[in-house]
């Protein structure tokens, strides 16, 4: 095992070499809940519609940004959309969850206001264009929780 | 101050270990509604937010970068701070300064701790940096261990006594629907079936790891008087820091340093004229993490001569009913969101005041009440608030 | 602003990729120890204390607790924002004017180098929703820059330049950490990131801390023959989730700015100002930002950024200091662009130096995609 | 009364909660000061405070660049600590509490300490007795060192406890 502290090439100086160690536990709330839920469930995508300016906000939230209302009707939006942006991640770090080069994304949704903002899969990133048609691939029933990556990623459409 | 500032407007959440049915920013979001009804006031009179709440407890970096929808703070200045326990008072002075120098009309105050995310005491333990200090500083509660040893000591004060400050504060709290514990203490036994934390500090000596939001709103002179008919006004507001002491984090066991407690508070009573704080004050609410140190805080806030903070419990002047009343609200004993809790002190003084507190409003009139928070290393801060100016 | 509030000192410690031989305290007391004496001053005379660090990034809970003893923070006020540093200068203009205090000192520190960068990043991040994509700081900031380019036609080319421009101003900065000649074919050369961001399209991990001091009108014309004034100063929040933001634009910046001219009776701000120092921890970020500064239309920031107007010499010189490409701890980078707009007002940046600069302009903005812009206006009259 | 928020009924049998359990790593620095106390314990096993030029106390735990009460720079006066001393105040860990350092619940089983040393410096660390039966407020105790050189560079931790002694 390498040593806890070490000492500095020619100074009395030492680094400790430690961690802090705390796991954290986030709760979705009601409204995330059941986001999450139609995602393992039933392989639905929802939003939540702005009663005031009308917006669909996807994934769905409890309040809008403008209006600071409540968030109160949910609306089912297709799996397909348009991609706003992306970029091929190659620097790896410990939370991803599928090794590098990973390609984001951030999608709108047909039906949708706002973008949802993921990963992408079964891309060229050569060929891939903001504006790109893509839908939403699911993981399989046994590994999708109620989680953002139930959805496994969103791929181009074929033309 | 330059110019005037008025509290115009208290909201708060109820204070529970868990909130699974919101997210953390809908959970402080419900607060910030709460004061917006409070203060008849829309999101859209609020110009400017301060934020408050200790980051690592939640494990997050920003978290008020997380919230900003649900708070209804988009296109509008703000910013965080942090610190100590003390941050939710370091956050209003720094609304009322920015209401008192002019740049805003209205602040508006978020604070918040979901504990629910984490582990406090870990979090706690996590001030110390291992570098320099591993494995002996445990959480607040080996901190408040030694205070509590060291005013048995010093004061002749027993365990009775701080029974009788769990009970007093259970008592308020079962009185105050946004408490956190409200346990319906019957009384000595109950307490004495607690077990030990760190001796001598049993689990009913000590404060709770709370989910819960408390959000007040700050307002110039002009427009206080407008907005509410019973503005709450921030007369004066004091802090002192102090670094760890040699012997101790929470205070100095030796009983030989000064403590921040007396330093802010001789300040703001001189420049308050008060010269006697139980006439000239009609109530507190202070920062007891535990039972112990409530009555070592009735003295270094002068409420009474030093060693003699447990008389006060004993002859029950600081009940509810009593003549100086401290902590109407239960207190930090039974509602900890450490970033919140300052706040929530400033908040209950207010509603004290405006004699809006409901069933656990003190039995006197309430015409002047001080705040406090204590933090960090023993840093104190202290708030004057009064119904007129 | 109806009183003034001035900085009558402002410095920085080098930046450098690891300052494994300071600790905290000390790294922020090399700063420290410099305003004090420029200024005469003792950490007694200082009334409040503002630090300006984050938890996560120090490793311990109350971050500032490391530094009680060299802000002199004893039985006094200290107060933590844990935004950019440039926020600290908001804070204490609000402390001054308030009449609460009348002497501040600010510091800001921070140490990257003993972090895990992107774990630490990807904690700001909503924990429900995009944390657990693993994103961080540059592959968001990536999302970004790919929709505003795309969006207005910005090209990585125009990108580069900003960093060509950064990094050759950065050699006339004792402070810079990575000052070079870099010519646009080594910034589109080098290592990809997360596309379109390249390794000089960002800057390097990096140590460091900036101090000042702030005070009244009355007692800075006693201290120091060259008083800073703050002329305007303004932040704004912008929403968390980044779909729901339009990333090719930065209507937080807009309105912080908006708001700081119109306190400092600015509406030309590219006449009106005089030099410009401004926080881009990647390069699409300085036609983004000088958008949102209006410093020229929607769209135009490219053109902006291949014109003369920015060189030293040009009309309103950008970063003269090099700014935050050439390396500074991103807690840091925008009080250190008040710093350098300090020493441009009192005519002290050296090899640097704008010719006769009166006003200046200090950003800084902290979180992912510039969720949070502060600016700041400062003059020297 | 509206100052609080309403109790919300849940709305679904399920209320979803997203866990991470990922350490933060980190590379602390001792810097100059508590790098002198590193060092001193390592080679020579002494404990060693800095003192201020002004005030003249010491400044053990930990050891900083200025002196807190005088507010001045502490300059470079290192004096060294006696190991012996006596129990000011001891306590005890009941229940285990999370070690964020350790990543695991964990309570020291040496009770924490404030030892009064001999030349009037309180110092806190932890006592070699874990029968806290045995133990009194006012016992003499001495400090017991790491005396494996390769293991000692953990600065006051090279101290392993501090072992009640008759006199």
């Amino acid at each position: 095992m390498a040593k806890v502290t070490e000492k500095l090439e020619g100074m009395d100086v030492w680094v400790y070499h430690g961690k802090i160690d705390i796991p954290n536990t986030y709760s979705a709330g009601a409204v995330g809940s059941q986001f999450l839920i139609e995602l393992r469930d039933n392989k639905k995508i929802m939003g939540t519609r702005c009663p005031t300016c009308n917006r669909v906000y996807v994934p769905a939230r409890s309040v809008c940004k403008d209006c600071f209302g409540e968030l109160s009707e949910w609306v089912e939006v297709s799996q397909k959309g348009t991609l706003l942006t992306y970029t091929v991640a190659y620097q790896s770090n410990p939370i991803q969850p599928v090794s590098t080069p990973i390609v984001y994304g951030i999608v709108q949704l047909d039906g949708a206001d706002t973008g949802f903002v993921h990963m992408l899969g079964e891309v060229d990133p050569e060929k891939l264009k903001v504006g790109t048609k893509v839908k939403a691939v699911f993981k399989v029933k046994k590994e999708r929780a109620a989680s953002i990556l139930a959805i496994k990623y969103f791929k181009p459409l074929k033309r | 101050m330059a110019g005037r500032v008025a509290i115009v407007g208290v909201g708060q959440t109820r204070h529970t270990s868990r909130r699974d049915d919101v997210n953390l920013p809908e959970m402080v979001g419900e607060a910030v509604r709460a004061a917006l009804a409070d203060a008849q006031l829309s999101i859209k009179d609020i110009e400017s937010f301060i934020f408050s709440n200790m980051e690592s407890f939640e494990g997050l970096l920003l978290p008020d970068h997380g919230m900003i929808t649900e708070v209804g703070a988009a296109g509008k200045p703000g910013l965080k701070v942090t610190g100590g326990g003390t941050t939710g008072s370091e956050a209003v002075g720094e609304a009322c300064n920015l209401v008192s120098a002019g740049l805003f009309d209205i602040t508006m105050v978020v604070s918040w701790q979901k504990h629910d995310c984490g582990d406090a005491t870990a979090g706690i333990s996590a001030a110390a940096v291992p570098i320099a200090a591993k494995g002996l500083v445990v959480g607040a509660v080996s901190e408040f261990a030694k205070q509590a040893l060291s005013y048995i000591n010093q004061s002749g004060a027993t365990e009775e006594h701080a029974a009788m400050v769990r009970l007093k504060a259970d008592r308020c709290a079962c009185r105050n629907p946004y408490a956190h514990l409200r346990l319906g203490l019957k009384g000595l036994e109950d307490y004495l079936k607690s077990g030990y934390l760190v001796w001598p500090i049993r689990m009913l000596d000590f404060c709770p790891q709370s989910c819960g939001a408390c959000v007040v709103v700050l307002a110039s002179e002009e427009r206080a008087k407008k907005i509410h008919k019973k503005p709450v006004w921030v007369v004066d507001f004091e802090v002192a820091h102090q670094e760890p002491f040699s012997a101790g984090s929470f205070g100095d066991p030796t009983g030989t340093e000064t403590y921040s407690q007396d330093v802010a508070a001789e300040r703001l009573y001189k420049r308050n004229g008060i010269t006697d704080v139980r006439k000239q004050v009609d109530l507190a609410e202070i920062y007891e993490p535990s039972t112990w140190e409530e009555m070592s805080l009735y003295e270094h806030f002068h409420f009474c001569e030093k060693n003699e903070g447990w008389k006060l419990i004993e002859k029950g002047v600081t009940e509810i009913e009593g003549e100086f009343p401290v902590n109407p609200s239960g207190g930090v004993i039974a509602s900890n969101p450490i970033g919140a809790t300052p706040v929530i002190r400033i908040a209950e003084a207010a509603l004290q005041i405006r004699g809006d507190a409901g069933e656990h409003q003190a039995t006197r009139d309430v015409k002047t009440a001080i705040a406090t928070a204590l933090g960090g290393p023993n840093w104190t801060a202290m708030f004057l608030l009064k119904r007129s100016l | 602003m109806a009183e003034r509030v001035a900085i009558v000192a402002a410095a920085q410690t080098k930046y450098h990729p690891n300052r494994a031989d300071v600790s905290e305290e000390e790294l922020a007391y090399e700063a420290i120890k410099q305003v004090l004496e420029e200024t005469g001053l003792t950490l007694s005379d200082m009334e409040s204390a503002i630090t300006c660090c984050q938890d996560a990034y120090d490793g311990r809970t109350i971050a500032s607790l490391s530094l009680q003893r060299v802000v002199g923070a004893h039985f006094g006020h200290e107060l933590t924002v844990a935004e950019d540093g440039i926020n600290a200068a908001y804070v204490a203009v609000s402390e001054v004017l308030s009449g609460h205090f009348e002497t501040v000192l600010l510091v800001s520190h921070m140490k990257e180098s003993q972090v895990e960068k992107s774990v630490i990043e990807n904690c700001v991040f909503d924990a429900i929703l995009m944390r657990q994509l693993g994103l961080d700081f540059t592959s968001a900031a990536a999302l970004q820059a790919r929709r505003y380019m795309d969006r207005y036609g910005i090209t990585p080319e125009q990108c580069a330049k900003a960093v060509v421009r950064n990094r050759r101003n950065a050699r006339n900065n004792p402070f810079a950490q990575e000052p070079m000649d870099v010519t646009v074919d080594d910034v589109i050369g080098s290592r990809i990131l997360a596309s379109p961001i390249r390794l000089l399209d960002t800057k390097p991990i990096s140590d460091g801390a900036c101090a000042m001091i702030m005070t009244t009108e009355e007692k800075a014309k006693k201290l120091t023959k060259k008083p800073v004034w703050i002329a305007g100063v303004s932040n704004c929040y912008e929403t968390h989730y980044l779909g729901d933001r339009e990333l090719a634009d930065c209507d937080a910046l807009v309105k912080a700015a908006k708001k700081a001219y119109s306190m400092a009776g600015i509406n030309d701000p590219l006449s009106q100002i005089d030099v410009a120092e401004i926080s881009t921890e990647y390069s699409y970020q300085e036609p983004l930002w000088l958008e949102g500064l209006g410093f020229c239309g929607r769209g135009e920031g490219g053109k902006l950024v291949d014109s003369r107007t920015l060189e030293m010499g040009g009309q309103l010189p950008v970063n003269p200091s090099g700014g935050v490409l050439p390396g500074n701890p991103n807690g840091v980078a925008g009080m250190a662009r008040v710093a350098e707009a300090v020493l441009q007002l009192r005519g002290e940046a050296g090899a640097g130096q704008v010719e006769g600069a009166k006003v200046a302009l200090a950003h800084g903005y902290t979180g992912i995609c510039g969720q949070h812009q502060a600016v700041m206006i400062l003059a020297n009259m | 009364m509206a100052k609080g928020s309403p109790i919300k009924k849940a709305e679904g049998p399920e209320y979803i909660r997203i866990e991470f359990d990922l350490p933060r790593r980190y590379n602390w620095s001792t810097g100059r000061y508590l790098g002198k106390v590193y060092a001193e314990a390592k080679e020579n096993k002494k404990m060693v405070a800095p003192r201020c030029p002004k005030c003249k106390q010491l400044w053990a735990r930990p050891p900083a660049p200025v002196c807190p009460k005088c507010k001045v720079d502490m300059g470079w006066d290192w004096v060294e600590l006696p190991l012996t001393g006596t129990i000011f105040q001891y306590t005890y860990q009941v229940y285990p509490l999370w070690d964020p350092h350790e990543g695991e619940r964990w309570s020291n089983p040496h009770p924490p300490a404030i030892i009064l040393l001999d030349n009037g410096i309180y110092f806190r660390h932890c006592l070699e007795e874990t029968d806290t039966k045995k133990l009194k407020e006012g016992m003499r105790v001495q400090a017991v060192w790491e005396e494996d050189y390769e293991k000692r560079g953990l600065g006051f931790l090279d101290i392993l406890y501090f072992r009640t002694i008759e006199e």
